[in-house]
């Protein structure tokens, strides 16, 4: 089968994700926005794989990378977020504006 | 040039240069408490200096002026192929003495006049920075080395100004609030610099990728003799040389930096700034860029000329409407360099020799003239001419001083400032064959117009400060008459005022040779 | 053009002369010896007795004897010989220093020596107890050795220091008493004055040593009279420049006006200076290169003579109608001063000198005089003297001397000098100058004779009982009236002309005109003029009723006015040329300075953080907001979006990310 | 083996006691930099590792120094911070060190994968360190904007990678460039996208406009420490990785990308330079001031991509780097001790403090005014170098940017001279209330001693981190 549709699928999940980053308000849905995107990097290297026939795999390993690093930096996102909820009783990403000039 | 004849391995010269530098990371070290033993230890490095500078001198070689001597020539670094080259022949020697000389004479007079706040510390080590900064740019002979000198003198001026400096707030034109002398001029002095000496260095760069790669003065002289650089590149880099020493000179119109600087400035700031700083642009013209680029510095030796010209008569016009002594002498200062840049315009020997003894004198005579007008700011808490007068029955010995200078300033004959003037407008009546001669006698029609102007200011500044009998304000004030420290500090410029004019074979006997072959090798002329 | 007949001249030869031997190898002494007592003077004058007097009086004797023994010399031998000192060298001039001793210079040794020897003396006495008594003396030795200086000088640079010199001295003696404005205003004036025609020196002084290749003065007369191509392209122009030069020290029409403001110095600095010394310092110069003028340009003689016939006649006019006793004196200087201009402009070098060399004495005597009347009756005013030679006798006498020998009736010196300088002018065919210079003696005796008669004659106007002076002021009078008397008797035509073969002794020969007689028509008129003169004056002033209402008699209202007013000089000066560039260029520079120049510099600074502030408050902190507000305005789909997009910094920081990665993408997949 | 003993450091530390934990990272940061320095004494030729994945050659190396050196000083700052804040000192100097081991695996990577995880260790760690401040909402919120958009440039780095790899195949760097060549896809869209997406991720870390604008607010948010190694070591990762992808991966597709560069750094120049003109806080100063110099460490590489004359460019920004780093670090020294002195937000609350501690005032001159490049101070140096390689060439790109670089190092200088200005010359401001801490702590001494010598030193005798430049240069075009 062609490889143009699942390229095409991946390219529209990095699109929703992005829209996802810049509408949602609450940090957590961005979050979730940011592990799509990275969820199509890894259908691109999975099927770029396949279309390549890679011996190496190295496209499958790259997508376990980035599944693994994908995970700590949620872990990390969510503890950055938990932390301001814990200082401002809100997750809403855009009501931290202090530092306007 | 090319062929250096070494007469020592160039440890003179070091000494001169680095010592004072060396001598001020010596004095950080030392407690604020022990003000006596610092200001001792500035005095001694730098009276050692001066006498190594007069070792060096003695050493050097008139009757092979021409050539760069006494010089050494270590690999500095390497990966852009820049080298710690240095040497003089008979056009820095001149000026190097002159700039260890009157370090030496600061140092003297700012025993006791500290202007607020004292710290003898701060103030001792940045005179020797500076010290170090001056005598580098006179005995570089490498453009980076040159650039790195060129800009040490920026810092210790700066904060010379900053810190030392005015205290009176004043308004600025353009600006909305007010702002304090000291700190409008020192910046107004740093950035103004900083603007001419940044594209100096895109110049200089453009000249090494040209003349394959050699930031080496003398080498690319040779290159640039030979015709290698030409066309809109050398215009491009002669443009951008120009504005690095114009602003320094300062050259009309960018000179603005200069009243501020001086009228803020503390005393020793303002002598060394006129006695020497103002040298480095000249000096700069006529070691590095009319020798390298000898083709565009006819293309715009009649532009110089004009711009010189305007700035005489600017100048003087300028002192006439002036009512701050200092400023006064300041704008002076624009006159007098006026003069100078006008002798180097000419690209002739005689027009150049009177550009080098124009300097000396210049260094010596307004030296002399900010000394006695910043201790007389001193005295009187004020600058302004309107309530100053009968300074003569006040204060005579500063009075005579004061008068004697002046007269030295206005170029009268027999006085060092004489040859600069009279020269440069012999130089100008002929300049370089080639060159447009109705510009230039033009101009040097403007100079002589431009000595009576300054004869009238200086008369005019004398009879409104030192004649007519004193003002009330003054008569049952206790006013101290010039000290040990300041007379010692004037006396020997006022006998180099003399000497140099009955004499001036003391400048003359060095720079003419080197003068002459710069010119034949330059421009053939 | 080069006057032929002179060149034929040449061929003859020049006349005997040999090198002075050792008194002139030491004519240096009298040069350098002044400055080093100045200089002694000024830092132990305070200690002596006579406070430092004793050393300049002994200064100028030297000088006197010395210049004396000289003037035997070279009246025996003659000398002509010079000697150099390299000072320098600027490209290929060298900068040389020297002294010059032949019959020109020797001659104005000796009238320095002899004027200055005695107006010290005077002065020791008439600045008893005066401010400054010790300064005074230093600046008039100073100036002593700067007229030395100016007048031995074999190039043309020391000439113009010595020139510059003498300026400032004129300067530093005219200002003497600066505590009073006016006072310095005089000095700054004549230094001014002196300083604008030295533009004009100095221009020339450069037009010739570049022409000529050379600066000693002997070469660039040697090149003008052998025919140089290079000089004779400037030679006009040069001769001009340095007229002008000359015309300020020697005050000639229109830059005299120095002069008589400089009348405000002490009495014996102006017998010294504005009589003897430095006013003659022009026509020194213009004999000094004579040889030049009448071998290159002599058309630039005809400037010199129209100027000069102006100048006799204007400031004789002008002496006609004031009050002050000195500033008679003064405009009558001037007047002679036009006499010897003009002599020197008809081609007649020997009469100019000669009328320089006894005009100095009698002059001398005559400021002297006045001086001794002024410190008597302590005004300057004619109007407040009177009948004052019954009280001064001595000084009454000899001021009359020096009147008649200025008048020039024989056999005092101004008649032979004056009978000289007409004789040259009727010789050369000049006849209007002729006349105009007759008329200029005839105004002379006048205006003399009207100060003798309002000053000594009547009776006393002033208040106070003035007596004579001192005998160290009267004896100078006396022999300076011997001088004026016997002066003219070195040069009479036919019988003995001294004078004529001293100052022609020189290494540059001079051709002239020397009347072998009397040339009677000179002689009768000048001398029919003086009589004239003072007989109108004493009808007008002494026989019809009294002194001090002969000026109405003769007073005819507009030329009277114009005349106090000094031709409206100054008026002009000040209106069209010192109080623009003064105060209207300058104000107008020093403002344009601050309100251009620095305004635009601090306003680059403005702008700069003007600039700064506009890219951080909007495109740095909120710039993608009016971008997209911009765009948004347009349709209803985006404006939705932005509403949603532009609600928080975060998310717009992540827009902006993604609007530059795109725009960056487009601009790569698109334009490049 | 510089490597393991970074990993072997990072294994030990966590079991180790509180307050040994720094005492062990400060000396081990320095024990991993014994190695580097015996490796470079004795370097014959680059060592290549995992097929060619990881590779040790002098570029590598001195970074590799200059990174550990920078971490140590760091280090050196936070003591007191830490101190100053009971719990977690151990996590601090966890995280500190293994964004250090992202660094330093980032010098040597050669791969696409190895790469990433270099980065994504550099950059994770910081995340939490910039929120460090946990009580303090201004650090909260500088950590989630700095988190945010730090991933988002992940992912698009991501993304552009796996676009290189669709096209290629091949992870390691060299493979992809033969292959690009080959079927020449050097201008193929795809290959400029991804090129592209790379960029803006690491612009993002190295804070170049239009990725920068968390760069103020995270490192006004951040602890001082963390602020200062933010500006300097991991955005020196950044460039790291720039510098190689450019002239290891794209070296031939340079053209366009070059060109958008020259801009990109011309841009990021004036905006970085204007907006600190308008800072009174210093942290903020710094950080668009960090901008600033980043226009100039990139605009050798943009002028290098367009001539492809990777030499002088490398040679020129690693230069760059390593003076830059060090009077960086300075400059932040000098804020934290005048910050100990008079806690304030607002540098002209400081006026006239040098005259109660003159120490802090001459670091302030030696530092800001080598920033701003006044000769013989370190920065004019690296200015120098920059201009002369983009001279080099004399080509109208390099030649403006040049003329660019010169304007705004006038204007820096405005602003860089501000501090020294107002601690030296203004009067002092009453109604700020000084806890008169004049004294400096040594860890403090020593930052402030060896960055000012180094400092001094590169600036009079700049031939050694020329020379070092010049090397990792070479090397690593061969």
């Amino acid at each position: 089968m062609s490889i143009q549709p699942i390229l095409i699928a991946a390219a529209a999940l990095f699109s929703i994700g992005i829209y996802g980053i810049l509408v949602r308000r609450n940090a957590v849905m961005v979050l979730l926005s940011i592990e799509l995107i990275l969820n199509s990097v890894n259908i691109n290297f999975v099927a770029f794989n396949a279309m390549l026939s890679d011996v190496f795999l190295n496209g499958q390993i790259f997508s376990i990378f980035i599944i693994t690093i994908a995970a700590a930096e949620v872990g990390i996102g969510l503890a950055i977020v938990l932390m301001l909820f814990r200082n401002r009783e809100t997750a809403n990403i855009n009501e931290f504006d202090l530092m306007k000039w | 040039m090319s062929s250096f004849s070494f007469l020592d391995s160039g440890l003179g010269l070091t000494v001169v240069v680095f010592l004072p530098l060396i001598s001020a990371i010596f004095i950080f070290l030392i407690p604020k408490k022990q003000e006596m033993l610092i200001k001792l230890i500035t005095l001694g490095s730098a009276i050692v200096t001066f006498l190594v500078s007069l070792v060096v001198a003695l050493q050097f070689d008139f009757n092979d002026a021409a050539e760069l001597q006494l010089g050494t020539k270590v690999s500095w670094i390497s990966s852009i192929n820049s080298n710690y080259e240095i040497g003089i022949d008979g056009i820095s020697l001149p000026l190097l003495l002159l700039s260890t000389f009157i370090s030496v004479l600061a140092i003297i007079y700012s025993f006791e006049h500290l202007p607020e706040p004292k710290n003898a510390k701060g103030m001792m080590s940045l005179i020797l920075i500076l010290e170090t900064g001056m005598n580098g740019t006179f005995v570089a002979l490498d453009l980076i080395l040159f650039f790195v000198f060129f800009e040490l003198v920026l810092l210790p001026m700066y904060f010379m100004i900053g810190i030392w400096g005015d205290k009176t707030v004043r308004s600025v034109s353009g600006l909305k609030n007010d702002i304090e002398t000291r700190l409008y001029a020192s910046i107004k002095f740093f950035v103004f610099t900083l603007f001419g000496s940044a594209f100096m260095l895109l110049g200089f760069l453009g000249l090494y990728f040209r003349g394959n790669k050699t930031f080496s003065i003398p080498e690319l002289i040779e290159l640039g003799t030979n015709g290698a650089f030409t066309g809109t590149f050398a215009t491009l880099v002669f443009a951008v040389l120009f504005l690095g020493f114009a602003v320094k000179v300062p050259m009309w119109p960018l000179h603005t930096w200069l009243p501020d600087a001086h009228t803020a400035a503390p005393t020793v700031g303002s002598v060394l700034l006129a006695a020497i700083l103002l040298k480095l642009g000249s000096y700069g013209f006529v070691r590095i860029a009319l020798p390298i680029l000898p083709e565009q510095a006819v293309a715009w030796a009649p532009a110089i000329a004009i711009l010189s010209a305007i700035g005489i008569i600017y100048g003087s016009l300028a002192c006439l409407a002036q009512t701050d002594l200092k400023r006064l002498i300041a704008f002076s200062s624009v006159g007098h360099m006026g003069f100078v840049m006008l002798g180097i315009s000419s690209l002739t020997s005689i027009g150049i020799n009177a550009a080098m003894i124009g300097m000396v004198a210049h260094g010596i005579i307004t030296g002399l003239l900010f000394f006695v007008s910043g201790s007389m700011a001193h005295t009187y808490h004020t600058r302004d001419m309107g309530r100053l007068g009968g300074n003569m029955k006040l204060l005579p010995k500063t009075g005579a001083i004061l008068a004697f200078t002046a007269m030295a300033s206005l170029g009268l004959p027999g006085l060092a400032g004489f040859w600069g003037e009279f020269m440069a407008l012999l130089g100008a009546y002929n300049p370089l064959p080639g060159l447009n001669v109705t510009i230039f006698r033009s101009s040097m029609v403007a100079g002589a117009i431009g000595t009576v102007l300054t004869a009238g200011y200086l008369l005019w500044m004398l009879q409104r400060v030192n004649l007519g009998e004193p003002k009330e304000e003054w008569i049952d004030q206790e006013l101290h008459d010039a000290d040990n420290y300041e007379l010692v500090a004037w006396i020997p410029l006022v006998i180099l005022t003399v000497l140099i004019g009955v004499f001036p074979k003391l400048i003359f006997g060095a720079t003419n040779d080197a003068v002459i072959a710069l010119v034949a090798k330059a421009f053939g002329g | 053009m080069v006057n032929q007949n002179f060149v034929n001249f040449l061929a003859e030869g020049k006349p005997e002369y040999t090198d002075g031997g050792v008194i002139a190898e030491f004519t240096w002494l009298i040069v350098v010896l002044p400055f080093l007592a100045a200089l002694f003077i000024t830092f132990l004058g305070k200690y002596l007795p006579l406070k430092g007097a004793e050393l300049a009086l002994g200064t100028v004797l030297f000088i006197f004897l010395y210049s004396s023994a000289l003037l035997y010399e070279h009246a025996t031998k003659g000398i002509a010989n010079e000697f150099f000192i390299n000072v320098g060298s600027i490209g290929s001039y060298d900068l040389e220093f020297g002294w010059v001793v032949d019959g020109l210079s020797i001659m104005m040794y000796f009238v320095v020596g002899t004027v200055s020897s005695l107006v010290f003396v005077y002065a020791t006495n008439y600045m008893q107890g005066e401010i400054r008594y010790t300064f005074f003396f230093t600046s008039l030795t100073l100036f002593a050795g700067s007229m030395l200086v100016l007048v031995s000088s074999p190039t043309l640079l020391q000439l113009l220091i010595g020139w510059e010199l003498v300026g400032v001295c004129s300067y530093l003696l005219i200002g003497h008493y600066w505590e009073k404005k006016e006072n310095s205003s005089a000095a700054m004036k004549a230094f001014i004055t002196n300083k604008i025609a030295d533009i004009g020196l100095m221009i020339g002084i450069i037009v010739l040593a570049l022409s000529t290749k050379t600066l000693r003065i002997s070469e660039i007369l040697y090149q003008s009279t052998h025919d140089y191509e290079d000089i004779k392209t400037v030679a006009y122009l040069g001769g001009v420049l340095l007229f002008i030069g000359a015309m300020g020290k020697s005050a000639q029409f229109p830059l005299h006006v120095w002069l008589p403001d400089a009348m405000a110095g002490p009495t014996p600095v102006s017998a010294l200076m504005h009589a003897a010394t430095m006013v003659t310092a022009g026509v020194y110069l213009l004999g000094r290169m004579f040889p030049f003028y009448q071998g290159m340009a002599s058309e630039a003689l005809d400037v010199v003579l129209l100027f000069g016939v102006i100048t006799l006649l204007g400031a004789g006019l002008v002496a006609v109608v004031q009050d002050d006793l000195k500033k008679v004196l003064a405009y009558s200087t001037v007047s002679q001063l036009g006499y010897m201009v003009t002599a020197m402009g008809s081609g007649a070098y020997t009469a100019g000198l000669f009328h320089l060399w006894t005009h100095a004495f009698f002059k001398a005597l005559l400021f002297l005089g006045a001086g001794s009347v002024i410190h008597a009756v302590h005004t300057n005013n004619m109007s407040e003297m009177g009948g004052l030679r019954k009280e001064m006798p001595r000084t009454f006498s000899t001021f009359i001397i020096g009147t008649v020998a200025l008048a020039g009736l024989p056999p005092l010196a101004g008649f032979f000098s004056k009978d000289e300088i007409l004789a040259s002018l009727n010789h050369e065919g000049h006849n209007i100058y002729f006349i105009i210079s007759v008329l200029g003696a005839f105004i002379t005796a006048f205006y003399m004779t009207r100060a003798v008669l309002l000053t000594f004659f009547g009776e006393y106007r002033g208040d106070g009982h003035p007596h004579e002076s001192d005998k160290m002021m009267t004896i100078p009078l006396i022999v300076l009236s011997g001088f004026a008397i016997v002066a003219g008797w070195v040069n009479i035509p036919g019988v003995y002309t001294g004078f004529t073969t001293w100052v022609t002794t020189r290494k540059n020969a001079i051709v002239e005109y020397h009347p072998e007689s009397f040339d009677l028509v000179a002689m009768f008129s000048g001398f029919s003029a003086g009589i004239f003169g003072i007989g109108l004056a004493y009808y007008v002033y002494q026989l019809s009723g009294k002194a001090v209402d002969g000026d109405q008699k003769i007073k005819i209202k507009p030329i009277w006015k114009i005349l106090e007013n000094k031709y409206y000089l100054d008026f002009i000066y000040f209106k069209f040329i010192i109080d623009p560039v003064k105060i209207t260029f300058a104000k107008f520079i020093d403002s344009f300075n601050t309100n251009i120049l620095d305004r635009f510099v601090n306003g680059v600074g403005v702008t700069a953080s003007k600039a700064g502030d506009i890219v951080y408050k909007n495109l740095d902190q909120e710039g993608i907001d009016k971008v997209l507000n911009l765009s948004s305005s347009g349709t209803d789909t985006i404006g939705s979006k932005v509403k949603l997009i532009q609600t928080g910094k975060t998310q717009q920081y992540l827009m902006y990310f993604l609007v530059g990665v795109i725009v960056i993408s487009l601009i790569i997949l698109l334009v490049l | 083996m510089t490597i393991v003993t970074a990993i072997s450091l990072d294994l030990l530390l966590p079991r180790k006691l509180k307050y040994i934990v720094a005492l062990v990272s400060i000396l081990g940061s320095l024990i991993a930099f014994v190695p580097i320095i015996f490796q470079y004494a004795n370097y014959s030729s680059p060592e290549i590792l995992f097929e060619g994945s990881y590779v040790i050659d002098k570029f590598s190396l001195i970074l590799k120094g200059l990174f550990i050196l920078v971490t140590y000083l760091t280090f050196l700052l936070s003591v007191n911070f830490v101190e100053s804040d009971e719990y977690y000192q151990g996590e601090y100097y966890f995280l500190l060190l293994s964004s250090l081991l992202g660094a330093l695996v980032v010098t040597s990577s050669r791969d696409l994968l190895t790469m990433f995880i270099g980065i994504e260790l550099a950059s994770t760690p910081m995340f939490l360190l910039s929120g460090w401040k946990k009580g303090d909402q201004k650090s909260n919120e500088g950590s989630i904007k700095f988190f945010l958009l730090g991933v988002l440039s992940a992912s698009l780095i991501l993304y552009g990678f796996s676009l290189l790899y669709g096209v290629t195949g091949k992870l390691v760097f060299s493979d992809i460039a033969n292959t690009l060549i080959q079927s020449d896809l050097n201008q193929s869209p795809v290959t400029l996208l991804s090129a592209i997406l790379i960029l803006a991720g690491i612009g993002f870390k190295i804070s170049i406009v239009p990725f920068h604008s968390w760069a103020p607010d995270t490192y006004e948010g951040a602890p001082l420490p963390v602020t200062a190694y933010l500006s300097v070591s991991s955005k020196a990762t950044g460039f790291v990785a720039l510098i190689i992808l450019i002239s290891k991966v794209f070296y031939d597709s340079g053209q366009g990308l070059g060109i958008i560069l020259v801009f990109i750094s011309g841009i990021t120049m004036f905006v970085g330079n204007l907006s600190a003109l308008q800072q009174t806080n210093p942290v903020r100063l710094l950080a668009y001031s960090s901008i600033a110099q980043a226009g100039f460490i990139l605009a050798p590489m943009a002028v290098a991509g367009i001539t492809s004359n990777y030499e002088d460019g490398v040679y020129a920004s690693v230069t760059y780097l390593i003076i830059y780093a060090f009077m960086n670090i300075g400059a932040f020294l000098v804020i934290n001790l005048l910050q100990r002195n008079i806690q304030s937000d607002d540098m002209y609350d400081w006026g006239g403090l040098a005259r109660e501690m003159p120490l802090a005032g001459i670091f302030a001159v030696i530092f800001f005014f080598s920033l701003a490049g006044i000769p013989p101070l370190g920065g004019w140096f690296a200015k120098f170098v920059v201009f002369r390689s983009l001279l080099s060439t004399g080509e109208i790109f390099g030649l403006s940017l040049g003329i660019i670089g010169a304007i705004n190092a006038v204007i820096a200088l405005v602003y860089y001279s501000r501090i020294s200005k107002i601690i030296w010359m203004d009067s002092p401001n009453e109604n700020v209330k000084s806890n008169n801490d004049t004294l400096i702590p040594s860890p403090l001494r020593v930052v402030g001693f060896v960055s000012l010598i180094l400092t001094i030193v590169s600036g009079i005798f700049p031939g050694i981190f020329s020379n070092l430049g010049e090397a990792s240069s070479i090397f690593f075009n061969s």
